[in-house]
């Protein structure tokens, strides 16, 4: 057990984790700049802009789904709390146009938070495993939201438009959506990163036998994991309102799955343990960018679909031979012993 | 004895009974009506027949959420060959390889990189769904003849019963002998409660769990075709969403979502639950909305009830061993 | 152990089921027509009165879209007007399939009528004649079924109108130059699809010679996707000068777009909307005028319609002629068609009088 | 040396715990001094997993208290033990591989600046100088993921050092460890007592319980047998406590002579795991596989039935090659293989007994692919007969029956194959005494029909008692091959120790 050459296991690991981030950031770069060549209007002030408006939804759900995931669980109900959330948020902005904006939105987290509590209860009291837990309230929360929407629809001239000025305003030239997805996706790496239960819930999804015998409240964090997931998911559906302006019963249907696909391609790992929000968001970033340049190189639409697919299984597949390139070095540096 | 009873699907059945007592009550007897039984056997057809195979590959321990994109991209298939002249007799079987190959390529994915099938899957979910629009795009193909229409739209002569229930009932047979009652089945059972322990006994691990996907697919492709003539219409975003409906059938129907636990008829007494609870919903004006909740809860119950009671056991008698 | 056998015998089983389906070789070009269709029967007897007690069944494309939602409030009034008992149900979402379980069911209820819009028109066909085979009256409104599988079919206005009206109006917007996009609803939309040939027939007129149409993109009648897709058509385009969206959730979304962008002002919109969607755009100058019938009446004849036909009224002949309450008297068009009457144009100068 | 007096600093008094019907521990009493040097002596199943669990909180006794400075004490959780000042060092420990080694020290503890984050310079700061008392150069930065077990166990001190505990507790800490590395650990120990924290020392080799510990206490089947000063007590007199019974009663391996080499195995290797392994198994023969954890002898055995590939090198059962990776191969040639880990390996607790001994037969037990469960329920009956498999019915899950029990299944899925090679691992490990001798007579039996027995243990006295041979293996390598007539429990050890065929 000598000295176990630890620059270099440590520069692999280091590079595997960060890899991730980097190769998006690459992936990025691979398909922003021909699409920029071909149609220069991509990379002007407002395609940038329409950009990052595109991904800010999905980047603020996936980190809130990145905590789930890192703890082995998921939470597949995201896209159901969201249509609720975004519902009774512009139900409220529409019965009292008055609502301040900050109330509002605190209405939008309120919901995702009640909606958290159930997804948390069950899973870290019942024991029961998340993926069937949350495809149940996934079915439960929308139908509660069809059931409160009737079949009507809250229009933008229905809504106040300081809320509206929220989704499209900018500050600096950003739009504020987009800061306040800033804002969401560093609170949430800075919990995951800095912060002992944000590092305990990596400790749970690493090995959660360990994390038991650690003294590690397991089912309170797994708890507190599925609370943030939607009272994040309930702030999408307040911001969603701001965005589109346009809301009925069915905002967000099957959005769960752009969600775990970008949480995955961001390098989340499904079985827990390791990923970052920043990777996540990035992941997010890169599924909407592809979508739009598909758009924009008028690559038929009925491309696009294909290629998001092809894309979220070229990245696990990337992923899993990078870990196990990474484990064969590890196990490689750790028999030493000379 | 007492085990017997508390088995989750003698509840199922038991919910059925209630289901068609109540439907047949609350609807002044048109709920058993054979004109509506053949009607609720339409509905779960494509459902029932993706369930069977379905129900193997979570027992192993896997899941494949690609089905239903399977389904639309064998109905697209189905379209656009037959837009190019093909005959159908031609188009089906190939359909049916082309099925099994989109389960051959999940499960290469999962047994030869060891990727997780939930990912996999989702991925897969999304490429065969875009392959689907790739092939067909916007059209809609809708004049097949007759003679074939009527196997997914005419009760069998002289019976309520449709064609594809029919079908759906021979292969339920068929996958009911091959997990309960053959080898192939218990190595699947071996495989989900403890992979490692059934590679240790000698199974072949990935094998298996290819051929599962490989069933699966092809199922899956049957069911497009199913789909196909029911509506007469060959479209790239046919059975869009059925994934959950499927996935929420067999975990109600008592199937472990970990692997190693489940029975075929179980998935079915569930297929039929789902199928007859919204049948009968319907028939009594209940609302859409109503549904979607009482679907939500029934798969939160088949979950919740088994750990529950699994806990009452285990404080009683104290757990077995450290 | 020997997986073999056993997966042997299930794929014999599946290619046996394969070849029960058929067994001498059929194709498109040997294929023989589909059956004839069911067809009127029995005589119309135009002096019948509408019988009270009638059970219709009112089934939109989905239950949450706001269009049908405005629809339904005028059938409401038409089935009070009848003394007809109304029931509106349907699925949660528009897919093409879903609507069956739904018809099946109001034959089952021996229901005296069936009032739908047909998300997919084949897709429902064999069930809407099953449903027509145990007595059922079919009327389609807003989106056609198979001209088989029912009896009468209300159109909001006649195709060519309503693909005439537009292209008007994105002629005047644009100043009859430049290049012009669509918007439309699903790729396998009816009544998108059939608009929009007869638009390109007005654009390549010579009146609209200045109109070069180039692209046509698909929002799915999905709020977001047709956002977005706005977005990627001006990306695309940079010379764009007009877009047309011939859907109300389409119309909506890019006006949402175009205004929050710097697009807003130099890009004309237009197409099919509701007043109160459209009312913030046409009022900041996004949208300069947009067109639509009022969806409350096209609920309301599709109502009586269906009234009249239960009754024997009508049959669904062309020419015969009944009275739909406060909308007055209507005559079948060819193929059992009723045509609700021309779109309204809707500017800054009329909007206000309309709600819904 | 003066045994402490001072009141003890954590006390077991009369605590019972049972799962299910099984009785793991019977008013156990247990004092732990502080600056003394404790060793908990017994066989496998004897309770000393139990009784550590206690302690570290994860389990809750049935009846008795748990003493903290004198004071009841109920630990809701591992936590509440942690607080208490108490520390346990698995044998096999448990890390998190994704985190890295200081995170996995200070987990749940991480030193915080301002706003309560983490202070993660600090935590890499103290975890550095943790290891340079401990004497290691571990990098704390990197992930546990691929550490060995010697290298978790260091991981796994450093956090008791670094909470200060007042006791530590070490299950079979040297199991894995060289010679050097022992010594160390013994410093380790010394310098944590002389703090004043009470070690509480699991181990089978008594030579390290004589040179480190000062009294000890003595469990078998769950209960207190004896505690006391070590001083002037012997091993053997140790080992008669523990066992009950003279050890001459055991391993009753009879005297075969040996057949045709069965199982050929040349020049094995799998990079980083083993190199160059050759040895020769025959039939009517028990080769005994001795080395330290982790020296890769369940490794070679893995590879040799295909679970594992291998890099280099061949295997030949009965003359003939064997395609290597593939179980299915390996099993139609004749080898059978109770591996090491019976709950994860070699049985599937949820299934019944019955499917479980038919597990490696249903080919033969099926036709046309369909299983015919007649001829696997006499299967079943045949072998729980021959074996006196006891369980209430062969429908009831393997989970409910006792570690022996489970282990006669194992054995029975295997022995119905007829095979011509067995491979066992551990074979013992866990279970009674008396099936412990039933397992024995056992193995003994098949090497008399002429079956080939590779047989792996860490139980010297078994290996000792029953092998025909003993191979030993250190760090990958095999080292030594030992005669019957010359195996001894130290030149075992020392070439386990990679000191071989140094014997005086």
């Amino acid at each position: 057990m000598t000295t176990v050459a630890p620059s270099r296991a440590r520069r692999i690991a280091d590079l595997v984790g960060r890899a991730r981030e980097l190769g998006i950031v690459v992936a990025l770069a691979l398909v922003i700049i021909p699409t920029a060549f071909v149609n220069p209007r991509f990379v002007e002030a407002q395609g940038i802009r329409d950009l990052l408006l595109n991904a800010s939804v999905v980047a603020v759900l996936a980190a809130g789904q990145t905590l789930v995931v890192v703890t082995r669980n998921v939470d597949l109900s995201v896209g159901s709390t969201l249509g609720l959330s975004a519902f009774l948020t512009a139900q409220t902005f529409a019965d009292h146009p008055d609502t301040p904006i900050v109330l509002g939105l605190l209405v939008g987290v309120g919901v995702g938070l009640v909606c958290g509590v159930v997804n948390g209860l069950l899973v870290a009291v019942g024991r029961v495993p998340s993926l069937v837990v949350t495809l149940g309230t996934l079915y439960v929360f929308r139908g509660v939201d069809f059931a409160l929407a009737q079949g009507t629809q809250i229009n933008a001239s229905n809504l106040p438009d300081e809320l509206l000025d929220l989704g499209n305003g900018r500050l600096f030239g950003v739009p504020v959506l987009v800061l306040i997805t800033l804002a969401v996706v560093a609170a949430a790496a800075l919990y995951l990163r800095s912060y002992r239960s944000g590092r305990d819930l990596y400790a749970i999804g690493s090995n959660p036998e360990a994390a038991v015998l650690a003294g590690i409240p397991v089912p309170r964090r797994v708890f507190t994991a599925f609370l943030l997931s939607g009272a994040v998911a309930g702030l999408a559906g307040a911001l969603w309102v701001a965005r589109y302006g346009t809301v009925d019963a069915a905002a967000g249907t099957g959005l769960e799955l752009q969600v775990v696909a970008a949480v995955v391609v961001g390098g989340v790992a499904i079985f827990g343990g390791s990923g970052t929000v920043v990777g996540a968001a990035l992941g997010a970033l890169l599924l909407g960018t592809i979508a739009s340049c598909l758009v924009v190189l008028r690559i038929p639409a009925f491309w696009q679909q294909a290629i998001s697919g092809a894309l979220l299984i070229g990245a696990i597949t990337v992923d899993r031979l990078l870990a196990l390139r990474l484990a064969r070095e590890l196990r490689g540096r750790s028999d030493h012993d000379a | 004895m007492l085990e017997r009873f508390a088995r989750w699907e003698t509840a199922l059945v038991a919910l059925l009974v209630l289901v068609a007592v109540v439907g047949q009550i609350r609807t002044g007897g048109a709920f058993l009506d054979g004109g509506n039984l053949f009607y609720l056997g339409l509905d779960i057809g494509e459902v029932a027949l993706i369930a069977l195979p379905l129900t193997l590959v979570v027992v192993s321990g896997e899941i494949d959420l690609s089905v239903a994109s399977v389904l639309g991209l064998s109905s697209a298939v189905i379209g656009e060959l037959w837009d190019a002249g093909w005959t159908l007799e031609a188009i089906l079987p190939t359909v049916i390889v082309l099925g099994a190959v989109c389960g051959a390529v999940n499960g290469l994915l999962v047994t030869r990189l060891g990727l997780p099938s939930l990912a996999v899957t989702i991925g897969t979910l999304a490429l065969y769904r875009g392959l689907a629009l790739v092939v067909l795009g916007d059209r809609a193909v809708a004049d097949f003849p007759s003679s074939f229409t009527d196997f997914g739209t005419t009760p069998v002569p002289g019976t309520w019963l449709p064609w594809p229930i029919l079908l759906c009932a021979v292969l339920a047979v068929a996958f009911a002998v091959i997990l309960h009652s053959s080898s192939f089945g218990r190595s699947v059972y071996a495989i989900g409660s403890n992979e490692e322990g059934a590679r240790f006994s000698g199974i072949r691990v990935k094998r298996v769990k290819l051929t599962l996907f490989v069933l699966t697919g092809a199922m899956s492709a049957l069911a497009g075709i199913v789909y196909t003539f029911r509506f007469s219409s060959a479209r790239a975003d046919n059975g869009v969403g059925l994934e959950l409906a499927v996935v929420a059938a067999v975990l109600l129907g008592g199937v472990s979502i970990f692997g190693g636990r489940g029975t075929l008829g179980g998935v079915l007494a569930g297929v039929l639950l789902l199928g007859g609870l919204r049948n009968v919903l319907i028939l009594d004006d209940v609302s859409t909305e109503i549904l979607t909740v009482v679907t939500g809860l029934l798969l939160l119950v088949s979950v919740l009830a088994p750990a529950l009671t699994a806990r009452v056991r285990t404080s009683s008698t104290g757990r077995r061993s450290p | 152990m020997t997986p073999r056998p056993a997966v042997t015998t299930l794929v014999l089983l599946l290619s046996g089921a394969v070849a029960l389906a058929g067994c001498s070789g059929t194709s498109k070009n040997s294929a023989q027509s589909n059956a004839p269709a069911a067809g009127s029967t029995g005589a119309a007897d135009p002096n019948a009165k509408i019988k009270e007690g009638l059970k219709i069944t009112f089934l939109p494309k989905a239950v949450n879209n706001p269009y049908f939602t405005v629809a339904q409030k005028g059938s409401d009034e038409a089935a009070s007007a009848i003394k007809a008992e109304l029931k509106a149900t349907g699925p949660s979402e528009a897919s093409a399939s879903s609507q069956v379980t739904y018809i099946n069911t109001a034959a089952q209820q021996k229901q005296n009528a069936l009032v739908l819009s047909a998300n997919d028109a084949n897709a429902v066909a064999p069930a809407l004649k099953t449903a027509r085979s145990q007595g059922v009256k079919v009327v389609t409104f807003d989106s056609d079924a198979a001209p088989d599988a029912r009896d009468v079919f209300v159109n909001q206005a006649t195709t060519q109108e309503i693909a005439t009206i537009q292209v008007k109006m994105i002629a005047d917007a644009t100043g009859g130059q430049g290049e012009i996009a669509i918007l439309s609803a699903t790729p396998n939309a009816t009544n998108q699809n059939a608009w929009i040939e007869i638009m390109k027939t007005e654009l390549a007129k010579p009146a609209n010679a200045g109109l070069k149409l180039v692209e046509t993109a698909y929002g799915n009648d999905d709020d977001q996707t047709s956002f977005q897709k706005t977005q990627g058509l001006l990306q695309a385009h940079p010379n764009l000068k007009g877009i047309i969206s011939p859907t109300t959730v389409g119309v909506a979304a890019a006006a949402r777009y175009l205004s929050s962008s710097e697009y807003k002002g130099k890009v004309a919109l237009t197409g099919l909307g509701t007043p109160n969607q459209m009312r913030d755009y046409v009022k900041d100058g996004t949208v300069k005028s947009f067109a639509l019938w009022d969806p409350s009446k096209l609920g309301y004849l599709a109502v009586y319609a269906a009234g009249a036909l239960a009754s024997g009224q009508i049959t669904g002949a062309e020419g015969e002629k009944f009275k739909a309450g406060d909308l007055g008297d209507y005559t079948l068009g060819a193929k059992g068609e009723l045509v609700l009457g021309p779109p309204t144009e809707f500017t800054a100068s009329n909007i206000d009088q309309f709600n819904f | 040396m003066d045994l402490p007096q001072e009141q003890p600093l954590v006390v077991l008094d009369r605590v019972s715990k049972s799962f299910g019907a099984v009785a793991a521990l019977t008013d156990v009493t247990l004092a732990l001094a502080p600056g003394e040097a404790h060793a908990l002596l017994g066989e496998n199943g004897a309770g000393k997993s139990t009784l550590i669990k206690t302690l570290a909180g994860v389990h809750r006794p049935d009846s008795g208290r748990v003493l903290v400075d004198g004071a009841e004490t109920r630990f809701s959780g591992p936590a509440d033990a942690r607080a208490a000042g108490i520390a346990v060092i698995y044998q096999e420990p448990m890390l998190f591989g994704d985190l890295s080694i200081a995170e996995n020290v200070y987990t749940g503890r991480q030193p915080l600046k301002t706003g309560r984050r983490i202070d993660t310079k600090a935590m890499h700061a103290h975890t550095a100088a943790l290891f340079d008392r401990l004497g290691v150069a571990l990098d704390p930065v990197r992930p546990a993921r691929g550490l060995s077990i010697a290298d978790q166990q260091v991981v796994e001190i450093a956090k008791a050092l670094s909470f200060d505990a007042r006791v530590v507790v070490m299950d079979e800490p040297t199991a894995a460890l060289s010679a050097r590395e022992v010594d160390r650990l013994f410093d380790v120990v010394k310098v944590l007592r002389a703090q004043g924290t009470a070690v509480l020392f699991v181990s089978h080799r008594l030579d390290e319980v004589f040179a480190l510990c000062q009294r000890a206490t003595v469990l078998r089947d769950g209960k207190h047998v004896w505690d006391g000063a070590l001083e002037g007590e012997t091993p053997d007199g140790l080992v008669r406590r523990m066992v009950g019974r003279e050890l001459s009663a055991l391993f009753p391996k009879q005297d075969t002579t040996a057949g045709e080499v069965l199982l050929d195995v040349r020049r094995l290797t799998r990079e980083g795991v083993f190199t160059d392994v050759s040895f020769q198994v025959r039939a009517g023969e028990i080769v005994g596989l001795s080395g330290l954890v982790g020296a890769g002898r369940s490794e070679v055995a893995r590879a040799v039935f295909g679970i594992d590939s291998v890099d280099a090198g061949e295997v030949r059962v009965n003359g003939k090659a064997l395609k290597l990776g593939s179980p299915t191969a390996a099993m139609a040639s004749g080898i059978g293989f109770v591996p090491e880990d019976r709950r994860q390996q070699g049985l599937v607790v949820d299934a019944s007994v019955e499917r479980n001994v038919a597990l490696a037969s249903l080919g033969r037990l099926s036709r046309f692919g369909l299983l015919s469960r007649g001829a696997e329920r006499r299967l079943a009956q045949d072998w729980a007969i021959k074996l006196s498999i006891k369980t209430a019915r062969l429908g009831a899950p393997a989970a409910t029956l006792s570690g022996g029990n489970q282990q006669k299944v194992v054995l029975a899925k295997w022995l119905s194959r007829r095979p011509s090679v067995l491979i066992v691992d551990e074979p013992t490990r866990g279970i009674d005494v008396g099936t412990k001798a039933e397992v024995h007579r056992l193995l003994s039996e098949l090497a008399g029909e002429g079956v080939a027995v590779l047989m792996i243990s860490s139980e010297l006295p078994e290996v000792l008692g029953m092998a025909d041979r003993v191979l030993v293996m250190h760090e990958g390598r095999l080292v030594d091959d030992i005669p019957r007539a010359d195996a001894t429990e130290e030149r075992v050890a020392l070439a386990a120790a990679g000191r071989p065929g140094v014997v005086s």
